[in-house]
C-alpha cells in the first residue's frame, strides 16, 4: 500500500499550477466574469495536455486514471479556473464517439453537461457540444442543436443555463452519439471526485489568502493574525481541509481501480460497487463542508473588506458556493453516506 | 410573569397589520438603485402619513409615544407583512437616539419631523479604511474655523450614503488627543461631500466611501459638546447591537418563511432538523427580547449577547433555504427561474455580513467575556 | 403583556437560592454521593413550603402556577440538589389522592415515579410512596409494595432503580390511587419543564464556576480567562443559557394557562394544545443543549483537574448528564419539535 | 497511489487477525485496580511470546522490525478483535522512541527488553501541580550529587503510576535556568517514590500523584545530556500527540462497534446521520494517516492536527453512542441493565481528558496556527 503521490502525478499538479499561476491569475478570472476573456489559460492547458489526460491512448490522449490527475483539478479550483473543464476533460472522454476524441486532446473541443442530479448546464454559451440527458437516453448536440436560456446566479464566472433541443433537429442528429444513461454513471461519478478536488483546492486557496491577509492586516495595534479567535478560526479551516482531502484521494483511486484499459481485470480486483458509492459521496460531501468552513472563515477574517466587489475574494466565495451544489449537493450526498453506511450489513473498510 | 397581550396592545396589532394589508406594496426597486431609493422614500412618507414611520417617538415628533412592547407588535407586523426594508433606518435606529438624549430642542425640532418623514434620509459614517471594528482609530479630522468647523478625511462602509442626504460621525477636533479623546460628533449634508459608492457581493450599492475636503459646518450641527462624541457614539453602537438594530420581528419573519419553503419541498429530516430548530432559535430571541424588555434591563454589554445570536442565526436561516433549494437557490433575481426573485440568495448575501459589522462577533464575544462574565482583560 | 418575573416570583427564588446555599451546600452534596445525608436542605425546604408550592389551597397547598415557582427549581439546579424534588414538588400533588396532599404540604412525603418515557425510578430508596405507570393505568405504591433494583450510574447522587411489584400486593393497594394515563401528561409535562429550569440552574452554576476558575488560574504566566480562546467558550455558554431559559419560562407560562383554580374559564384562552407540546419540548431541548455546552466548557475550562473527583465539579457534571436524559431525551424534544414546526399548518407565534 | 495492501501485507494481516481470534481474553478487569494491573501485565506478555507487543521494534528488542504501514494494520486488527487496552503504553510509544533516539546502547539493551516484554510497566511523571499544558513550568528539581542525582519534588496526573515499575520525567538540574533551559531527562523506579492515586470522574485511579523526596539516581539513568531534557521531551510529545499516541485502528473500532450499536437500535435520522458522519471523519483519519506515513512526512506540528482531530472524533462517537442508549446509556459496569457492561460510559468519561491532555486542544490550535500556518506569535 502507497497512499502517496507518485513523482508524475506530483508532476502533473505542480505544472498545471504554475501554467495557471502564470496564465489565470486572478485578474484573470475577474475579467472573466465581466466582459473579459472568458476561458484564460484553455490554450496553454490544452498545450500540456490537460483535455487528453483521461483520453486512451489509442485515441492519442495520455490514457491516465483518474487518480493520477486528481491534483490537476484540486489546482485548477485553487487557480479558480474559468470555463467547463470537468465537464471537457472528464465527462468527455467518457461519453463522447471515438471519432471526436482526438478534438478534446487537442483542446479544441469544449462540453457543457447536463446529467443525472444537474439541473442547468455550466458554461453552456462557451461549449461547442452539449450532452444532455432526455428520456433515459444520452444524447450529444451541437450548439446550433438547441436553445439556451440563461440563468445568471451567484458566480458571474461559472454561468448556468437551461437547455432545449431546437424543434428543428431531427430525434438524433447524431445518432451514434446516443448512450445509455448507464454508461453515464461511471462518469458522472468520476466528475463529481474532479469537482470535489476543485473544492479543495478552493479552499486552499481561500486559507491560504485569510492567512496573508491576517499577518499583515492591523486592529488595535497588532495584526488581527495574532489574536487567538483568528488563529483558532484558521487552525479549523486547515484541519477540515487535512482531513476532507484524503476522502478525495480515495475516492479518486476506488474509481480508478475500475477505470482504464483492462477493465475486465481491474474490475475483479476493484473495491465493490458500494464502496465506490459510499467514497464518492464521502468526497464530495467532505470536501463540499471544508471549503465551505473555508469561505466562511475567509469573510469572517477579511471582515468588511471581504464583503466588496473590489476584492477577489468574492470570486472564490461564488465558486465555492456553486460548485458545493454542483453535481449532488452536500445534502443528497450525506443522505446517501447515512443510507450507505447504516444500511451495509458488511461494513469493512479493509478485506 | 405572563405572555398574553393587554386589550391595547391587540388593538394596535390589529390596527398596524389592517393597515399593513391594505398598503403593503408589490416588491420595490432595491433602495440602492436611484429609482428604487425613490421608491423607497416614497414608502417612508405613506408611512408617515399613518404615524407609523417611528411610533415610538413622541407625538409632537410625528410618532405614538408606542410603548417599547407596541413596538416590537409593530415590527412583528411590519416584517411579517413582506413590508419593505426600511430606507430611514440608519437616521430613526442610529441618530435619533443620540439626538433625542444629547441634541437641543432646537436640533430635535429640525432634524427628528424631517427624519419621520422620509424627507431627511441619513447615512452613517462611523467606519474609516483601515480601522474596520477599531472604532476609536479615528483619522479624519475636524479644524476649528469661525462659526463653525471643517471637515476633512476619509469615511468608508457608509450604508445609502450613494443617495441620501445627510450623514452622521465622528472626527478629531483635538488633534493633541489619540484613540476615543479629543472626538467631536458632526451632522453634516451630503450635497458637498465627494461619494463613491463600493460594489458588493451581491451586485448592489448598499454602501459608499466619503470624501471630505474641508466642508464646513456650522455650531449648530454639532451633537453634544466638542470632544464627547466618543460618549455619545458609544451609547448610538450600543443600541446598533441591542434592540434597534434587529428587532426579533424580522427574524421570525424570515424563519416563517423558512417553514413554509420547507413544507412545500419535503426536505431530509437532517435539513428539517435543522430548520426547526432554527424557527425556535427565532423564537428565543422573540422570547429573550420580551423579557429584556419587560424587566426594563439597561441591556449595554449584554446587548452583544443578542447582536452574536440574531447574526449567526440570520446566516443559518439563510443558508438553510439555500440548501433547501440546491442550484436554483444560487440564481439571482434576473433569471427566469429564480425561486422568490433570487430573495433567499439577496438574504444570504446580506446576512454573511451580520458577523461583521457593528463589531464582529470575535469583538462581541470579548466583550461579553469581560463585561458581562468579569474576566480579565 | 409582562414576561417578567413579578416581585413573588423573584423572592421565592431567592429564598430557595437562600436555603440551599446555607443547608446544601457542594460539600452536602458529595456527602449525599457517599455516605452521608442523602437530603440535606430538605426539612428547611420543607419549611419555607416548597413541597407545598404546587398543592390547591383546599389541602393547605400555596396553590401557585408552575410560572410562579419555575426559579424554585432553577435554584435546585443549581445547587444539584439531592433527592426526587421535582417527583416530590411537581408530580405528587397532580396525582397523589386528596387525603395525601396534606402530608406533602408538611413535607413529610418522598415521591418517587416511573412514567411516560421514564425507563427507571429515580431515588426511589427515599421515597415513601411510588408512582408507577402499568397496563395504561397509574398506580400509586408504598415502598413495601415494591421490590427496588439499584441501577447504579454516572450520577452517585441522583440514583436510579428498577421497580416491581411485590407478588403479595392486590391488584391495586390503594383503590383510590388509580389514574388514567391521560391524568398523568399535563403533570409529566410540568414535570419536564421543572427539569428544564434544574438543567438551566445547574449551567448557570457550571459557567460562574469555570469564570472563577478561568479568573485564578494561571498557565503561561497569565490568568487563562484572559486568553481569547477561553474567552469566547465561555461568551458562547452566556449566549446559550441566555437563549435558552426564555423557552423554559415561557413553557412554564404555557402550562399555567391551562392551571389553577378558575381551569375551565383560563382554558378557554389558554394557549392551544399544540403550542403547549411545542413549549415543552422546546425547553428540554434548549435546556438540556445549554447545559451540555457548559459541561463541555466546563471541563476544558477546568483541564485535568476538572477530572477528578477531588473536584465538586463532577457532580454537577454528571447531574447534567442525568437530567439530560430524564423525562425524554434531547433526541425525542428534537424529533417531536421538528414534526411540530414543519407539520404544523397553522404555524403563528401571535393571535 | 493505491490503496492496495502488498502480499506481504495480507499475509501479515491474517497472521495477526488469526493470532488475536484465538487470544483474545474476554473483558480483564480494569487496569486501575491491582488485580486488573496484574491481568494487563500477563496480557503484555502474551503478546510479547507472540512477538506481537512491539512489532515496529527491530528483532533484537523483540520486535519485528515492521513496517509503518504493518504496524497500523496491527493497530487496526488489535482494536478491531475488542483486545485490551495496552498497559505498557507509556514506555513502549511515549518512551521508547526518546530511548531509540537518544539512549545510549546500555540503557537500550537494559530498558527494552524488559518493556517490551512488560517486565517493566512505565508511567510518564511530566506534569506538576499549577502546570498543567504548560510544561516548561517544571519546579521539581535535581540535584547533584557523588555518581547522580537526588530527586525532589512533586509530579501529577502520571497515568499507570499507581502500580507502574518505573517513571520518566524532566527536572530542573540547573537551578538559575528558567523555562525549558537546564531541565534534565530522567528515568527513576517508583519502589522509593511515594505515590497517592488520583480518583477521576469515571471512578477509577488510572493517574496518580508521584512525591519525590530526595530519591537518588545514578547517572546511567539520565536519558541525553544533563540540561538537554527539553529538546528529548519535545520530541516524545509530539508522537504523543501525532501517531503513536492514537492509531487510526482504535477509533475505526469505536466507529463500526456505535454503527453496529445504532442498527441495532434504528436512531432517528438526525442521529443517524451524525454517526455516519463520525464513521467517515473516523475513515479519514486512517486515510489521513496512510497519506502521511506514505509521504514519509516527519509529522511535527502538523501532529496537532491530527490530535484536535482524533481527540473531538472520539469524544463525538461516545456521545452519540449515549445518545443513542438515552437513560441506560448512563449506567455503569455495576447496574444489572448497563449496556455492554457500561463500556460506553467509561469510555466517554475517558475520552473527555482527549482534549485536554498532551497540551489542550486550544494550545494545539495555537500550535497549528503559528507553526502550520506560519500566524504571528
Amino acid at each position: 500500500m502507497d497512499f502517496a503521490f507518485t513523482d508524475d502525478q506530483l508532476v502533473l499538479g505542480s505544472t498545471v499550477r504554475q501554467v495557471l499561476a502564470e496564465h489565470c491569475p486572478a485578474r484573470a478570472v475577474r475579467e472573466a466574469g465581466r466582459t473579459g476573456e472568458r476561458l484564460p489559460g484553455w490554450p496553454q492547458l490544452a498545450r500540456i495536455g490537460m483535455f487528453g489526460m483521461l483520453v486512451a491512448e489509442r485515441h492519442d490522449g495520455l490514457g491516465l486514471r483518474l487518480a493520477d490527475t486528481i491534483l490537476a483539478f484540486e489546482e485548477a479550483g485553487r487557480a479558480a479556473l474559468p470555463g467547463p473543464v470537468v465537464e471537457t476533460a472528464v465527462i468527455a472522454p467518457g461519453l463522447l464517439p471515438d471519432d471526436l476524441q482526438d478534438r478534446l486532446v487537442k483542446g479544441s473541443l469544449r462540453v457543457s453537461v447536463r446529467l443525472g442530479d444537474q439541473v442547468y448546464a455550466p458554461d453552456a454559451d462557451l461549449a461547442d457540444l452539449l450532452i444532455v440527458e432526455h428520456d433515459g437516453a444520452i444524447h450529444v448536440l451541437s450548439s446550433d442543436e438547441v436553445r439556451l436560456t440563461p440563468q445568471p446566479g451567484v458566480d458571474p464566472v461559472r454561468r448556468l443555463f437551461s437547455v432545449a433541443a431546437k424543434a428543428s433537429r431531427g430525434d438524433s442528429s447524431r445518432g451514434d452519439g446516443v448512450r445509455s444513461r448507464a454508461q453515464a454513471v461511471p462518469v458522472l461519478r468520476a466528475a463529481t471526485v474532479a469537482v470535489a478536488a476543485q473544492l479543495i483546492g478552493l479552499a486552499r486557496h481561500l486559507l491560504e489568502a485569510s492567512v496573508a491577509h491576517a499577518k499583515t492586516r492591523t486592529q488595535f495595534g497588532a495584526p488581527i493574525g495574532s489574536f487567538q479567535a483568528v488563529k483558532h478560526q484558521l487552525a479549523d479551516v486547515a484541519i477540515a481541509i487535512d482531513f476532507a482531502a484524503p476522502h478525495v484521494y480515495a475516492a479518486a483511486v476506488a474509481i480508478s481501480d475500475g477505470q482504464g484499459e483492462t477493465d475486465n481485470l481491474r474490475a475483479a480486483k476493484a473495491a465493490g460497487e458500494a464502496d465506490i458509492l459510499r467514497a464518492v459521496s464521502a468526497a464530495k460531501a467532505a470536501a463540499g463542508e471544508a471549503a465551505a468552513l473555508a469561505a466562511r472563515a475567509a469573510l469572517q477574517v477579511h471582515g468588511a473588506i471581504g464583503y466588496t466587489e473590489e476584492l477577489d475574494l468574492r470570486l472564490w466565495l461564488a465558486r465555492v458556493w456553486s460548485l458545493t451544489s454542483a453535481y449532488g449537493d452536500t445534502a443528497l450526498h450525506r443522505a446517501r453516506l447515512r443510507a450507505a453506511i447504516l444500511g451495509d450489513p458488511e461494513l469493512r473498510r479493509h478485506p | 410573569m405572563n405572555l398574553e397581550f393587554t386589550r391595547a396592545e391587540q388593538d394596535f396589532r390589529a390596527y398596524v397589520r389592517g393597515w399593513l394589508a391594505e398598503h403593503v406594496p408589490a416588491r420595490l426597486p432595491s433602495m440602492d438603485t436611484a429609482g428604487g431609493f425613490a421608491a423607497h422614500r416614497d414608502w417612508e412618507r405613506r408611512l408617515a402619513g399613518a404615524r407609523l414611520s417611528v411610533v415610538s417617538w413622541p407625538h409632537c415628533y410625528g410618532g405614538r409615544a408606542a410603548s417599547l412592547i407596541e413596538w416590537l407588535i409593530f415590527e412583528e407586523e411590519y416584517w411579517a407583512a413582506g413590508a419593505p426594508a426600511r430606507l430611514g433606518q440608519n437616521g430613526i435606529f442610529l441618530l435619533a437616539p443620540a439626538l433625542f438624549a444629547h441634541g437641543t430642542t432646537a436640533q430635535q425640532d429640525r432634524f427628528l419631523p424631517r427624519m419621520a418623514c422620509g424627507d431627511d434620509i441619513w447615512a452613517q459614517a462611523w467606519s474609516e479604511p483601515e480601522a474596520g471594528s477599531d472604532l476609536a482609530s479615528v483619522r479624519a479630522r475636524a479644524e476649528r474655523v469661525d462659526g463653525g468647523w471643517r471637515l476633512h478625511g476619509q469615511k468608508t462602509w457608509s450604508s445609502r450614503a450613494s443617495y441620501a442626504d445627510w450623514a452622521f460621525g465622528l472626527f478629531r477636533s483635538d488633534p493633541a488627543a489619540t484613540r476615543h479623546h479629543g472626538l467631536t460628533y458632526f451632522l453634516f449634508p451630503l450635497d458637498q461631500v465627494d461619494v463613491r459608492p463600493i460594489a458588493q457581493l451581491d451586485g448592489r450599492h448598499g454602501f459608499a466611501e466619503l470624501f471630505l475636503d474641508g466642508v464646513f459646518v456650522p455650531d449648530d450641527q454639532v451633537l453634544g459638546a466638542p470632544g464627547e462624541g466618543w460618549r455619545i457614539a458609544m451609547a448610538t453602537t450600543s443600541s446598533e447591537r441591542g434592540l434597534t438594530l434587529r428587532s426579533p420581528g424580522r427574524f421570525m419573519a424570515t424563519a416563517d418563511r423558512l417553514v413554509r419553503l420547507a413544507r412545500t419541498l419535503d426536505p431530509d429530516p437532517v435539513l428539517a432538523d435543522e430548520i426547526a430548530r432554527a424557527w425556535l432559535d427565532a423564537e428565543a430571541y422573540r422570547l429573550h427580547t420580551y423579557h429584556a424588555v419587560a424587566a426594563g434591563a439597561d441591556l449595554g454589554p449584554a446587548a452583544s449577547m443578542g447582536k452574536v445570536f440574531w447574526s449567526e442565526l440570520d446566516v443559518r436561516m439563510h443558508t438553510l433555504a439555500l440548501r433547501l433549494l440546491g442550484e436554483r437557490g444560487l440564481l439571482d433575481a434576473a433569471a427566469p427561474d429564480a425561486p422568490d426573485s433570487g430573495a433567499w440568495l439577496h438574504g444570504y448575501l446580506f446576512s454573511l455580513a451580520g458577523p461583521i459589522y457593528a463589531g464582529t462577533n470575535e469583538i462581541q464575544r470579548t466583550i461579553i467575556a469581560e463585561r458581562v462574565l468579569g474576566l480579565p482583560r
